[in-house]
């Protein structure tokens, strides 16, 4: 098989840091060429330079032993590659076949409407992806921009692809489809580059693995040799646990109680009438399809949004119309599912994000006054104990991985001694490494005898970590499931909205 | 009073001529904001485009001329601006107020330097104004529309032609893209530099023909900061009519309205200061009241920089 | 240290490359640039009373720049401090006239506090209900008020409650009891200047040592994280525009009080623009208001004396500092004529050896 | 006062008589008194060599300053332009008792080294009042509109002003007491675009006659009527120049030949402090010579009218007619 791309002495820093050092590795033609590698060990950066986004330091790159010298993307999309990138480079104000056609829109002058509608729907059917053309992206759910993203690709008729982390926002159906598709594009003869932190899905379609650490390419193996715990072991560098053990322990009493709540945003109800209750010492999960009311859920519990009906109680307390700042104060902590819009403010130093939600308590303020020195203790005790890296307490956020930028939030909701802690999506993005760490901070807090109401798109993660599902869909909670007993297939039909014992 | 001031039709004639000034330069702010670069030296590049409107229509005695040296000159400082902001990522708001104290005094200057304190030449050709066969003739409307200066249709048809330019185009679309979200328009091929450069060059000129239509098209002279702060009230009506040519028109002309209805309504024993607050206190009841939130284009004041 | 010189450099070669442009232009109109330089820089700084009176117009520079930068810093765009400015003096002076018999610290505080509550009202009341109810963009409200202001104090001064019995529209005097005394006789700087510096450092601790500061800069940075973190938003985006509105309304009382002592009819006083400039010069710094403030000032005051001295006209002055404001933006332009230097530096000291 | 100079025959003592002039805020560019002071302090420095220095102001706290300036680099004569700089004549002039100051349109008494210029431009706002009152009921004038309407376009409501415009209305109404008058202030001096406008609306609701009395704003005014084929009226000097068909006579302020006077009496060592009034008596204010569209017996009504004023026989207030 020919070699399709060469990638060869890679080398880019930034400021502080080697992204790329001295990367080797080939992709041939037909084949689905997996990378892996801890979160900040670089492979975003290897594929950005591919595509031209940025100017490597030193090394060379050929594709069909051209050697390329991009100086930008459209040289790359020219060249026949096509990229999906991690980070959405959606314009959330235009529709979805805006999004689509730009920078390669059919016509001359005019913009066509609606043959580009035409035509996208076209293309998502063939793929096998469900959207609406003319919708705009900023209101689709992330699943649906990630489908957005995709199809961007597809419509170029990239002769590489390269998809970095398409799966962490889709649903284990959408994820299949994806998987479907790829491998029809594999038949076809096209190479694809594909990043993943699941193991799993590494496996299962890729026909060789290059393992990244700290810049490096450490190896590059046949997927068919190496089992996903060699994988791991090779990323992390050393023996990794890849499965939590929860031990059993009795739920207590009931420490949140949701009844009946409806939730209404954009002149619509989001969340239909749901009722559950957290007790202490339990994980309790909430599974369901991105955009069927979960956010909107967790929002008006946390005070984020306004319930418009029912009842919220805390520790035996109404809250329903409570502000932030007094559920806060009462032990509610929370890890929003976006941290760089939510949870913190990227241009504070990583001090005052630490105390985003104490700042107005002792000791770390006093008489309106903030207090320096106890709050750059606190900083510093929390970074150790939960190992941000880099340890400069000074450092702003913005400038930490997303990694660590999600271990800031956790410190700071963790540390604040809640009796309840509501995280959602809390390991999007991360690396095996860091996800274990949170795993086992929330077991932790449920062995304190703590409420955890976990919000999350995995549903491996779901089921690995919670006492009780529950599935939510169109803003009904279709069924509460125990942990133990749920299985993949149930749990996916549920959050698609079949009911089997209604069917059954 | 107010109903028969409202019936009059020169009322409604003064109304758009007031503004024009105003349609042009938040116009041109729209071309550059949508393509993500703010835009404030609106009102110095009126400055520049109506001095040196006049000072090329004196010496070619041609008010064409001027027009075009006037545009040339407001496409000129818009590539210096253009090359700050865009290649150097310097802050957009710092540059803009730059330009607009030094236009101010650069042209003050140069009046001084090159025509003395007496003012430009009452000599210097003015633009045309026009007077349509067909519409002068309707009652109502042609009092209205029917014979205005070149500039006011020329205004009327470059708003048409942006809402088509921006909004049914393949490159309007890319213009926008560019200021809603530089970095994806970048991974889709699109060349960012060159689209604000062209936002921001459009931008300019019609700023600049705002200010010829204030120096050559209503008079024929220039005078020191005679822009009078309408650049920054077109910042206002760009805002107010959310970043659309259409609906920065229709900022312009209520706010020409409140003008002009100021004007007419002067007399009645009120102080003409009070009067005179009814465009700026009718501006923010009309925002409070009916328009609310608007939104800038999201990559609006960001700087670019592929390599961050 | 090092890094507040490192600092400096910027600006410092954007003056003198600005400078060269403005002796270009003073060559081609057959000026002397050197006598015209001289006469700049001893008009703003060459005697006691040059300095002084550069440093009094920079007080109203400082303080509504204050403002302003506040207003930044919470993610606002005030850019109506030049009517808030009016409200202000027009309050200070009112008070200073119509109060009788206070003891002078008394007068003086009542003065400044009403004049600032007022300015802070102006600011904060119709544009910052508008933004925090109704989104309404503060560029347009704090614009649309400041033209209101300035019409209102025409108002006020032709046949209105605040003319003087007589010829001209102008208020009455403000009383000895309530007129902030001078630092430095025989010039225009007051005791302002010392109210002004404590404002600086009291900005200074507000924005960065206390909760308030904190909430108004998280507010400003990523007001979704600040609700999360239970800041009532709406709250202090009225707060914020409350604070530099006060602020600009100081720096009209403290004009009127110590230095004009009455309010005359006149179109604007030019400061609300120029503070927008200060605040994006210091980079919304409390103490870099200061720096810039004087700067402006000395180029204001100096280009006066310039005129007299060489006939230059004073519009040079501005066309400099444009000048200077686009070199300062734009960091490369004047680091690349620094390494373009450095280099030539090198080559030659390298063809010597 | 001895510190005066006596002699001013040596060319050398032409020379070190040095004159200041401080403008207002307005600037030189301002068609208006600072231009016009201007005007007559070059006149001096060519015709009689005096040294000159001039000085625009940016704001209204550089007056002070800028007049200090000039007494401290030992300028002989100061001039100060605009009543605006009432208070910081008052204040620096006390602290330079040896330097003569002289102010522009407002009034600073007790003060042995100020001369004070005020001008009664309600006198010539009366005459071109007048004869704008008789041509609205004269017929036949070519352009007219026929419906006994003026304009008067005031930049802002200030005494400079509106003794214009007061003495304008007594003037029309005195010989047309039906006469409409149609009074609009633009609040702004430069700005001509508006000026223009403000005149076009006067000239749609009938006006025929448009007389502008604000600065550079005026420019708009005059340009309006022109291009509306009707007649302007100029202010301050004569602006027959702008538009000879519609500028159908100037009301006059004779600021260059005051400025110039003063500097030659300061010169000679006549200096006079207090107030120097400048009306039609001493041709401190006056019409220009109309053009060939005013009738000639318009002209000589309007001339007997100047008389009868230089006469003391009618007297014209500087107050606004009740109504306005
Ligand atoms: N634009 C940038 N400026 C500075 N540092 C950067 C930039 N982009 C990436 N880095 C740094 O380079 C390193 C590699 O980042 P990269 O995004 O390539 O990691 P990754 O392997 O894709 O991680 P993840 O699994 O989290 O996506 C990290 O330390 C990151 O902080
Ligand atoms: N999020 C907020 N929104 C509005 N006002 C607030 C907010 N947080 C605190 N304040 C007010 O600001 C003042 C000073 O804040 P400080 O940090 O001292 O509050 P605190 O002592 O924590 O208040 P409390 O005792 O109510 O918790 C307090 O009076 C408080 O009411
Ligand atoms: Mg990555
Ligand atoms: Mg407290």
């Amino acid at each position: 098989m020919r070699t399709c791309l060469e990638v060869r002495d890679i080398t880019k820093s930034f400021p502080g840091v080697i992204a790329n050092d001295h990367v080797n590795f080939s992709v041939s033609d037909g084949e689905i060429h997996a990378i892996l590698g801890e979160n900040g060990a670089g492979k975003s950066t290897l594929m950005k330079i591919i595509y031209g986004l940025y100017k490597p330091d030193s090394g060379s790159i050929k594709l069909y032993d051209q050697e390329l010298n991009f100086t930008s993307p459209r040289q790359a999309i020219q060249a026949g590659i096509g990229m999906v990138h991690q980070h959405f480079m959606l314009i959330p104000a235009l529709t979805v076949a805006e999004n689509i056609v730009l920078g390669g829109e059919p016509g001359n002058i005019r913009y066509r409407r609606r043959e580009n509608i035409e035509m996208v729907r076209d293309l998502a059917k063939q793929y096998h992806m469900d959207i609406d053309p003319s919708a705009k992206v900023g209101d689709l759910t992330v699943g649906l921009q990630q489908r957005v993203e995709i199809l961007k690709v597809f419509y170029r008729k990239a002769k590489l692809l390269i998809l970095d982390e398409p799966t962490a926002m889709l649903t284990p159906q959408e994820v299949e489809e994806l998987i479907l598709v790829m491998e029809r594009l594999r038949s076809q003869g096209i190479p694809i580059i594909f990043i993943s932190h699941k193991l799993d899905e590494v496996k299962r379609i890729s026909d060789r693995v290059t393992v990244m650490r700290a810049g490096k390419t450490v190896n590059t193996v046949e997927t068919k040799s190496a089992s996903a715990q060699d994988l791991a072991n090779m990323m992390v560098g050393r023996e990794v646990v890849l499965h939590v053990s929860k031990p059993p322990q009795e739920p207590g009493e009931p420490i949140l109680k949701v009844e009946d709540v409806v939730v209404s945003a954009d002149r619509s109800d989001k969340v239909k009438g749901v009722s559950f209750q957290v007790h202490r010492g339990e994980i309790f999960g909430l599974a369901g399809i991105d955009g069927n009311g979960q956010s909107e859920l967790i929002e008006a519990i946390t005070g984020l949004m306004p319930c418009k009906e029912g009842k919220i109680e805390f520790l035996g307390k109404d809250i329903t119309h409570s502000t932030v700042r007094q559920r806060t104060k009462e032990g509610i902590a929370y890890i929003p599912q976006d941290r760089h819009l939510d949870g913190l403010v990227l241009d504070f130093e990583l001090t005052e994000n630490f105390v985003l939600r104490d700042f107005s308590a002792e000791p770390y303020s006093h008489l309106g006054q903030l207090n320096k020195k106890s709050i750059e203790e606190y900083s510093t005790r929390l970074s150790e104990a939960f190992d941000v890296r880099p340890r400069r307490i000074h450092a702003l956020a913005r400038n930490l991985s997303g990694g660590n930028q999600q271990k800031v939030i956790l410190a700071r909701e963790v540390s604040r001694n809640p009796e309840l802690l509501i995280a959602a999506q809390p390991t999007r993005g991360l690396d095996v490494g860091a996800i274990q760490f949170i795993h086992n901070k929330l077991l932790e807090l449920r062995a304190q005898g703590k409420g955890v109401l976990l919000v999350s798109l995995e549903l491996d993660e779901i089921m690995a970590l919670s006492d009780r599902i529950g599935v939510i869909h169109d803003g009904k909670l279709m069924a509460i499931v125990p942990g133990g007993e749920a299985t993949r297939e149930q749990l996916g039909l549920l959050m698609t909205g079949v009911d089997m014992e209604k069917e059954g | 009073m107010l109903w028969a001031a409202l019936l009059r039709p020169d009322l409604w004639a003064a109304t758009l001529a007031m503004a024009t000034p105003i349609a042009l330069p938040a116009l041109g702010g729209t071309y550059s904001e949508r393509s993500g670069v703010v835009n404030i030296a609106m009102e110095g590049i009126m400055l520049i485009g109506a001095f040196f409107g006049v000072l090329f229509a004196y010496y070619s005695n041609s008010a064409w001329v001027g027009l075009l040296g006037a545009l040339i000159m407001g496409a000129l400082i818009s590539v210096l601006f253009a090359y700050v902001t865009v290649n150097l990522s310097a802050d957009q708001v710092i540059v803009g107020m730059g330009i607009n104290i030094f236009a101010a005094g650069l042209t003050a200057f140069l009046l001084n330097t090159i025509f003395g304190y007496g003012g430009t030449p009452r000599t210097t050709p003015a633009l045309p104004n026009i007077t349509l066969p067909g519409i002068s003739n309707i009652p109502l409307v042609g009092p209205i529309l029917g014979s205005q200066n070149v500039v006011v249709y020329l205004m009327l048809i470059l708003v048409v032609a942006s809402h088509y330019f921006l909004f049914h185009t393949n490159l309007g679309l890319r213009l926008r893209a560019v200021g809603e979200n530089p970095q994806a328009a970048d991974t889709a091929g699109l060349n960012v530099r060159k689209l604000r450069y062209l936002g921001v060059i459009i931008g300019g000129m019609l700023s600049s023909l705002g200010g010829v239509y204030l120096s050559l098209g209503l008079l024929n002279s220039f005078e020191v900061n005679m822009s009078g702060g309408r650049g920054y009230i077109a910042l206002a009506a760009m805002i107010f009519g959310k970043w659309t040519p259409l609906g920065s028109l229709g900022a312009a002309l209520l706010f020409g309205f409140a003008m002009a209805l100021s004007m007419v309504l002067q007399g009645g024993g009120i102080s003409s200061n009070i009067i005179q607050m009814l465009p700026y206190a009718l501006t923010i009841l009309a925002l409070t009241g009916l328009v609310g939130k608007s939104t800038a284009p999201a990559a609006d004041g960001i700087p670019y920089d592929p390599n961050k | 240290m090092q890094k507040t010189l490192k600092g400096l450099i910027t600006p410092l070669l954007a003056i003198v490359i600005a400078l060269l442009i403005g002796a270009g232009v003073m060559l081609i109109t057959g000026d002397n640039p050197i006598t015209a330089y001289g006469a700049l820089f001893s008009g703003a700084f060459g005697s006691t009373a040059n300095f002084s009176n550069t440093l009094a117009s920079a007080i109203p520079l400082i303080l509504s720049g204050l403002g302003v930068a506040i207003a930044f810093k919470s993610g606002l765009f005030n850019i109506g401090a030049e009517g808030q400015y009016w409200i202000g003096s027009m309050v200070a002076v009112w008070i200073g006239y119509s109060l009788k018999g206070l003891p002078s610290i008394l007068h003086i505080t009542i003065a400044i506090v009403l004049a600032m509550l007022a300015a802070g009202l102006w600011g904060g009341i119709i544009p910052g209900l508008a933004k925090a109810f109704v989104g309404a963009h503060e560029v347009i409200t704090t614009m649309m008020m400041s033209y209101i202001a300035i019409f209102l104090s025409h108002y006020m001064l032709e046949n209105g409650p605040m003319m003087q019995p007589g010829y001209t529209p102008q208020s009455p005097v403000i009383l000895p009891s309530a007129t902030i005394g001078l630092i430095v006789q025989r010039t225009q700087l007051s005791w302002g200047l010392l109210i002004a510096l404590v404002a600086c450092i009291i900005v200074y601790w507000m924005l960065y040592k206390t909760t308030l500061g904190y909430r108004l800069r998280s507010v400003g940075l990523n007001p979704r994280a600040a609700k999360y973190a239970g800041i009532n938003v709406p709250l202090h985006l009225i707060l914020a525009l409350f604070i530099s509105g006060m602020l600009a309304g100081l720096a009209g009382a403290v004009q009127m009080l110590g230095v004009q002592h009455r309010l005359y009819d006149s179109f604007s006083s030019g400061y609300g623009f120029t503070a927008i400039v200060v605040a994006l010069l210091a980079n919304n710094n409390p103490f870099g208001v200061i720096l810039a403030s004087i700067f402006f000032a000395a180029l204001s005051s100096g280009g006066q004396s310039m005129q007299l001295v060489s006939g230059v006209p004073a519009n040079l002055t501005d066309v400099i500092s444009g000048i200077i404001i686009f070199l300062v933006a734009s960091k490369d332009i004047v680091q690349m004529v620094q390494k373009r230097w450095r280099k030539d530096q090198t080559l030659a000291s390298g063809k010597e050896v | 006062n001895t510190s005066a100079p006596k002699s001013t025959n040596s060319a050398s003592a032409k020379k070190d008589f040095k004159v200041g002039l401080v403008t207002d805020v307005g600037g030189l560019n301002d068609h208006s008194f600072n231009f016009l002071a201007n005007k007559g302090l070059e006149k001096a420095a060519s015709d009689l060599g005096i040294t000159k220095g001039v000085v625009e102001s940016k704001q209204m706290t550089d007056y002070e300053t800028n007049l200090t300036r000039f007494a401290q680099d030992k300028y002989n004569l100061v001039i100060a332009v605009g009543f605006l700089m009432q208070d910081a004549v008052e204040k620096v002039s006390k602290e330079y008792p040896n330097t003569k100051f002289m102010i522009i349109d407002s009034e600073v008494t007790d003060r042995p080294n100020v001369a004070s210029a005020m001008f009664k431009t309600e006198q010539c706002g009366y005459l071109v009042g007048v004869m704008a009152g008789l041509m609205e009921k004269t017929p036949g004038i070519p352009n007219a509109l026929g419906k006994n309407t003026v304009g008067v376009v005031g930049g802002m409501k200030i005494p400079p002003v509106d003794d214009y415009i007061a003495g304008f209305i007594q003037g029309a109404k005195s010989v047309n007491s039906d006469i409409k008058v149609n009074l609009n202030y633009t609040n702004k001096f430069d700005d001509p675009a508006l000026g223009k406008q403000t005149a076009l609306s006067q000239i749609a609701n009938g006006a025929d006659i448009v007389f502008p009395v604000a600065g550079g704003t005026g420019t708009g005014v005059i340009d309006a009527a022109k291009q509306k084929n009707v007649y302007a009226i100029g202010v301050d000097a004569d602006q027959n120049y702008m538009a000879p068909e519609t500028v159908m006579t100037s009301a006059l302020k004779g600021m260059d030949t005051a400025t110039y006077d003063i500097i030659k009496d300061t010169m000679d060592g006549k200096f006079k402090s207090g107030d120097v009034y400048f009306d039609l008596s001493n041709n401190g204010v006056g019409f220009a010579t109309p053009i060939k569209a005013v009738p000639k017996d318009v002209v000589d009504k309007v001339n007997d009218v100047a008389q009868q004023i230089k006469d003391g026989k009618i007297k014209v207030s500087n107050k606004m007619p009740a109504g306005f």
